[in-house]
């Protein structure tokens, strides 16, 4: 049985086909990287998985459950975790509480209490090295920092699926390595299944993740094992034959 | 009989309407390029009716004459709340500027209570009418009409014409790319209060040229929550809007009349303001974005 | 902030309520200033509890009031002659507070959709439709209203009538201020605090997070209006004993409620009562020592206010005192 | 024991009745004091009044030196707040005017709605209250005890008016009533036509409009199909002018049109000019009316009061404008007067003694007569109807104060 399952997926904005008849799926614990240039619609299948958009054609199915016309909350309850882009922190709220938040209300929530919930987002603070921040406003923290809150706070929603929007964008190598094993690490430990969004293929992702899907005009242009993928002669193409070895940001 | 009255009552609506229109072209305006409610908007029009019934009763000029000078007050008035309060409000939460907004509202009616004091004014600015049967249409009337409908195409080539017009709207559009584009976008949003403060001003001459009577430092208020609604109508962000949705709002007003009339046990004139605001929500619940744009 | 410790901001809020009502008792001929300054303290402290939280502006929360005020004239007036005696009051309270419930849940489902602007417009639009609709249909007598007076004192006998109307009244109003004020730092402390300060902050990002949003946001809509029912029953029906469709949905009442909030501090539990008791006092000797000038002086210090200090006077303190023995007990 | 404690309870109050009685004696002056409108809704009445009381205070310490008590003379004091047409503000500033600036007596606000405010705490401190712009018919149903009222009746305003066009001309019966929609509105269209029936009108529309109405086209092209002889109506000041022009500008040719409140206001002639021609109002008091000493002697009535020249005089000194005074400024005045009077037939300043006294006098003043029922109700006034002929106003009924003939049929619109 597969955690996610996208058939024939259709977004339409006016006249742009901004995603056009996708079909996919996604295993628990797996890690797959969307990947594909500005504009190929990879955010907006984002926020169709999650429930920001609902889509005009298609279904999507969560653990066998059809969560089409679920509404985005809904679905955070039943296990869909995302970080954003640019990131989204509750700006005058304390980190700690940002976190805690997403424990409060994730897919948990029902159960947790605020002060466990505090408990939780310190748990995470810790993980990821933001400790020194507990209580500043989230509005004060660097881009960078933002990033590694939204992800804490993403987890602490105990998602089953975690939708990671150009996690690494603008990192330098070393973060970027730390963030690869973080991930790594936390996917071991809780068992989620990642999807990240990123517009190259980078070594680190190459390294990360099992299978890559590539769009391309909002179109499914290869879904194959990584491998496989990066030497998928379609897939050079649409990156203008940059060999994918070097196409590093 | 009644069809009588319900041609008689549509064809003063769409007169009225005009009129409406015009008086709510300043609050979309601001809305759209700002995103500030003008919760104070009646009280400009009030300042416009002063003026009016100024230049008349001490210049003994046409109520026509008053159209510019209000219009300048206007733009002023814009300037100096801009730059003292507006511009400084329009980062913090909506509620600080509607507060504002309002309060410069109060200011106006104080004061012009202090100049002019508590009592009923008016003035007679008789043309004669023309009788078409079905109804009687006096020809200040037509002239409160017209200069409206001049009014709305100035700002129409204003916005589509000229350099400035066209900055506005790029600023509109996205006030980012608007300011990278080098455009002065501070300047537009004070340019945009005064050119939509003046239009409300110059708006109250033209209602006192529909209605002459019954100024006074209080009138203002039915006026902003008729062009609430009336703004809605249009979609809130466009000036072209709002003035197509007051014409829209006067038939509604007008024609539901005759319907509500025939009721028994009603008061069809406080029914017809409840009408006016139960389309307002549909409006908003419906087609947020106003009855010309789609969805 | 665990356990009992996280309410003791509280504290402040509740003993100024007590001073408040002691120097009514002990100054005679101050009790009915005494009980202006409650009434704009509780009318602030409701609309606080939805406008300050969720940051949506109800420019017709007046109308609760209103139809709380109705509540309170129909039992009243209805009930006179039934030998109820003081049991009209306790009828005409529930009877308020349904209304209140009734209307906001109608009001929710239709302006909630909305926001900003549109969400402000829609609600003045629900305050003025509903006024036009009691006066067109003559719904409760239309615009002559209900004038109940002799029917109180039929309910309850002259002095009792007399007692509700110059003391009991004012003291149920303490009452509202007072649930308003507890009921607002549960919920502060609670998930639907957390809940309602994310949708206030980034209302798509609290929707991704899991933040059921709408209910939330209706929840707290629907307490706000209940006290304001209340405060409607209490203040305006019980102390005034009459009710004119054209005062009680009169929008200016709203614009003192945001005033309120504004120069306290919207969203803190302390902000209402500060403001509420800045906007009377000023109010109140400003009418006293210059009679007729008192609005040309007061709204412009509201623009510098609400200019020099967005957050308000408690949003100022709170800075002040962060980090301080004092912090634990503002919010 | 029961007996005995009650008794001593009567001991202890008559003690301090007399020594009230004594203390009341003394005070150097009599207080009035009056939480008016001077901001707001009802700005322009309250301006008025307080121009009015300014007035005739004036007069009664300079002229007559002050009220008489005993053998004393004691000079009028006023006190004034405004309550910018609030009902909250009329509470507590009621009570600070009683408790802390201890004034002697209570001079309503204007209109039903702010009347009825105050009038708990007043009843609550048994103060006098003198209700001088509160036409409500259903105040004085409510058993308030201290309430008195100058200002006439509501039901009562075209009263008048009709019996004079059924006088002057019977055989027009089609009668149109379009007033605006309010408690005072609504009680005058009461009583207009319950009055109509009885002289056998047919009453051909019967409307009324809200009160903040900015255009009353849809209802005057309906009120003109209805072809009426007479129309009656109106409400309050603005939109008495925006009838009357709209009338004008619908050229709705009527025998005889006439609106409450607004018409007979100079304003309202500046306003409409020529269109104004032939519109007449029912007034408690115009300028030119004719009440004078004489004519109480004549009639037997008491007199008290400046001159209707003295009056104009002092109430521009008082405020301090060229203002004319309107019969919100006399109605105010004539408040004050009826408690001179009240004050020195009772030769007290309890207001229990004084409301009491009050119920017994009957008296006429530049106002015009004066006297109330056991409830506090105006009955003693009769209303005026003026007419504007030109730019003049002129007084057409009653016959024994009329300053001129009815125009009838009124001259139609240009």
């Amino acid at each position: 049985m597969s955690l996610l399952r996208l058939e024939n997926v259709t977004k339409r904005f006016g006249g742009l086909l901004a995603v056009d008849n996708i079909t996919a799926e996604i295993s628990h614990g797996e890690m797959m990287a969307i990947v594909g240039p500005n504009g190929a619609g990879k955010t907006t299948l984002f926020n169709l998985i999650n429930g920001v958009f609902f889509p005009d054609e298609g279904k999507i199915w969560f653990e066998d459950v059809d969560v089409t016309r679920y509404p985005a909350y809904r679905r955070a309850h039943l296990g869909i975790g995302r970080t954003f882009q640019i990131p989204r922190p509750f700006a005058s709220a304390t980190v700690r509480e940002n976190i805690a938040i997403g424990a409060m209300f994730g897919a948990a929530g029902s159960e947790i209490s605020v002060d466990q919930a505090m408990e939780m987002a310190d748990r995470y603070i810790g993980l990821i090295g933001i400790s020194s921040h507990r209580d500043k406003p989230a509005g004060g923290l660097t881009p960078i920092e933002k990033k590694m809150m939204e992800i804490a706070r993403a987890l602490a929603m105990k998602p089953r699926l975690l939708l990671m929007d150009e996690a690494m964008a603008g990192m330098n190598p070393k973060d970027i390595d730390w963030m690869v094993d973080f991930i790594k690490r936390i996917r071991g430990e809780e068992g989620i299944a990642i999807v990240c969004l990123v517009e190259h293929i980078m070594r680190a992702v190459a390294g990360l993740a099992e299978r890559v899907l590539v769009m391309h005009q909002g179109a499914k242009l290869v879904d194959e094992p990584t491998k496989a993928a990066l030497s998928d002669p379609r897939v050079i193409e649409v990156y203008l034959g940059v060999p994918p070895g070097e196409a590093d940001a | 009989m009644i069809l009588e009255q319900l041609a008689g009552n549509l064809f003063q609506g769409v007169v009225l309407g005009t009129v409406y229109g015009m008086a709510t072209m300043g609050l979309s305006l601001i809305f759209g390029v700002l995103k500030v409610v003008n919760v104070g908007h009646g009280a400009f029009i009030m300042v416009g009716a002063f003026t009016s019934f100024a230049v008349f009763e001490y210049l003994g000029l046409s109520p026509v004459f008053a159209v510019p000078v209000a219009f300048g007050i206007g733009m002023a008035l814009g300037m100096i709340f801009y730059y003292s309060a507006i511009r400084r409000l329009l980062k913090g939460p909506e509620l600080a500027s509607l507060l504002a907004t309002f309060s410069f509202g109060v200011i106006l009616e104080e004061a012009v209570k202090q100049l002019f004091t508590s009592d009923f004014r008016g003035f007679n600015w008789d043309l004669g009418k023309i009788d078409m049967g079905f109804t009687v249409l006096p020809y200040a009337k037509v002239v409160a009409c017209l200069g409206s409908i001049i009014v709305a195409l100035l700002l129409y080539l204003w916005f589509n014409r000229t350099r400035a017009g066209m900055a506005m709207r790029s600023v509109v559009e996205d006030s980012v790319g608007a300011r990278v584009c080098g455009v002065n976008v501070d300047w537009e949003y004070a340019l945009s209060f005064s050119l939509g403060i003046g239009l409300t001003v110059a708006s109250g001459v033209l209602l006192t040229m529909f209605i002459s009577v019954g100024i006074h430092p209080y009138m203002g208020g039915e006026y902003t929550l008729k062009a609430f609604v009336i703004a809605v109508l249009g979609g809130l962000a466009s000036p072209y809007g709002a003035f197509f949705g007051g014409l829209v709002f006067g038939l509604l007003e007008n024609g539901s009349y005759v319907f509500f009339a025939q009721i028994q046990g009603l008061e069809p004139f406080a029914m017809t303001r409840f009408f006016s605001f139960l389309i307002l929500l549909l409006i908003l619940l419906l087609r947020p974005t106003g009855l010309l744009k789609a969805k | 902030m665990k356990g009992a410790s996280r309410y003791l901001p509280a504290i402040p809020v509740l003993l100024a309520y007590a001073a408040l009502f002691g120097y009514g008792l002990i100054f005679p001929g101050q009790w009915q200033l005494v009980a202006q300054l409650a009434f704009y303290c509780a009318l602030g402290q409701a609309f606080n509890l939805f406008m300050g939280m969720t940051g949506y502006v109800d420019f017709g929360y007046v109308a609760f009031l209103g139809i709380g005020t109705y509540g309170m004239a129909i039992s009243i007036s209805g009930l006179a002659d039934k030998g109820l005696g003081l049991g009209v009051i306790v009828i005409g309270l529930i009877l308020s507070v349904v209304f209140a419930v009734l209307l906001s849940l109608a009001v929710g489902a239709v302006a909630l959709r909305l926001r900003g602007a549109y969400f402000a417009i829609a609600t003045i639009g629900v305050n003025e439709g509903f006024r036009y609709l009691v006066e067109g249909a003559r719904i409760w007598n239309g615009s002559e209203g209900i004038i109940f007076s002799r029917q109180l004192r039929d309910a309850v006998g002259q002095e009792a009538a007399m007692a509700l109307s110059t003391f009991w009244a004012d003291v149920m109003v303490f009452g509202v201020a007072v649930i308003a004020t507890v009921l607002t730092i549960v919920y502060m402390r609670g998930k639907i605090g957390y809940a309602l300060a994310a949708l206030r902050m980034d209302e798509d990002a609290a929707k991704v997070m899991g933040i059921n949003v709408t209910r939330f946001k209706i929840i707290a809509f629907i307490t706000s209006a209940a006290l304001a029912g209340a405060l409607g029953a209490t203040a305006w029906a019980v102390k005034l004993t009459y009710v004119f469709p054209a005062d009680v949905f009169a929008i200016h009442y709203t614009v003192e409620a945001i005033i309120i909030v504004l120069l306290g501090g919207a969203g803190t539990l302390l902000g209402p009562i500060v403001g509420g008791l800045i906007y009377g006092v000023s109010k109140y000797y400003l009418a006293v020592y210059i009679p007729g000038f008192q609005l040309l002086v007061f709204a412009p210090v509201i623009i510098v206010v609400i200019v020099m200090f967005p957050e308000g006077t408690v949003g100022m303190i709170k800075r002040k005192c962060a980090g301080t023995a004092f912090a634990k007990y503002i919010l | 024991m029961k007996k005995t404690t009650f008794f001593a309870l009567n001991l202890l109050a008559a003690f301090f009745c007399v020594a009230t009685a004594f203390a009341a004696d003394l005070p150097q002056k009599i207080v009035i004091g009056h939480p008016e409108a001077l901001s707001g809704a009802q700005a322009k009445a309250g301006e008025q009044a307080v121009g009015g009381i300014k007035a005739v205070i004036k007069w009664v310490n300079t002229v007559q030196g002050g009220v008489k008590v005993g053998e004393k003379k004691i000079p009028l004091d006023y006190k004034y707040y405004d309550c910018e047409s609030k009902r909250e503000a009329v509470t507590s500033l009621l009570e600070r005017l009683i408790t802390v600036d201890k004034v002697n007596f209570i001079m309503a606000p204007y209109s039903s709605s702010l009347t009825l405010a105050g009038a708990p705490v007043a009843e609550k401190y048994g103060i006098l209250y003198m209700d001088h712009g509160g036409a409500s018919d259903k105040i004085f149903t409510q058993g308030f005890k201290f309430i008195v009222q100058t200002i006439g009746l509501g039901t009562r305003y075209h009263v008048g008016t009709l019996n004079m066009l059924k006088k002057k001309d019977p055989a027009s019966k089609r009668l149109a009533l379009a007033y605006k929609d309010d408690e005072f509105g609504r009680s005058v269209m009461e009583g207009a036509e319950a009055h109509a029936k009885k002289l056998g009108y047919d009453i051909v529309f019967k409307r009324t409009y809200p009160p903040t109405v900015n255009d009353l086209t849809p209802l005057l092209s309906e009120l003109k199909a209805s072809r009426p002889d007479i129309v009656l109506g109106g409400g309050h000041l603005a939109d008495g002018q925006l009838f009357t022009q709209q009338m004008a500008d619908l050229g709705i040719q009527t025998k005889a049109f006439s609106l409450i409140a607004a018409v007979t206001l100079p304003a309202f002639q500046n306003a409409l000019k020529e269109k104004a021609d032939g519109v007449m109002g029912p007034s408690h008091w115009e300028l030119g009316v004719t009440y004078t000493k004489e004519k109480a002697q004549k009639a037997g009535q008491a007199w008290i009061g400046p001159s209707q020249d003295e009056f104009v005089k002092l109430f521009k000194e008082a405020i301090g404008k060229d203002l004319r005074p309107e019969y919100h400024a006399a109605e105010a005045g004539a408040a004050v007067l009826s408690l001179v009077l009240g004050i020195e037939k009772a030769n007290s300043l309890d207001s229990g003694k004084v409301r009491a006294a009050l119920g017994k006098i009957t008296f006429m003043s530049f106002y015009g007569a004066w006297g109330i029922d056991e409830t506090g109700q105006q009955v003693g006034h009769d209303l005026i109807d003026a007419q504007w002929q030109g730019d003049k106003l002129v007084i057409v009924w009653p016959e024994e104060g009329a300053t001129g003939s009815l125009l009838y049929p009124k001259p139609a619109f240009k």
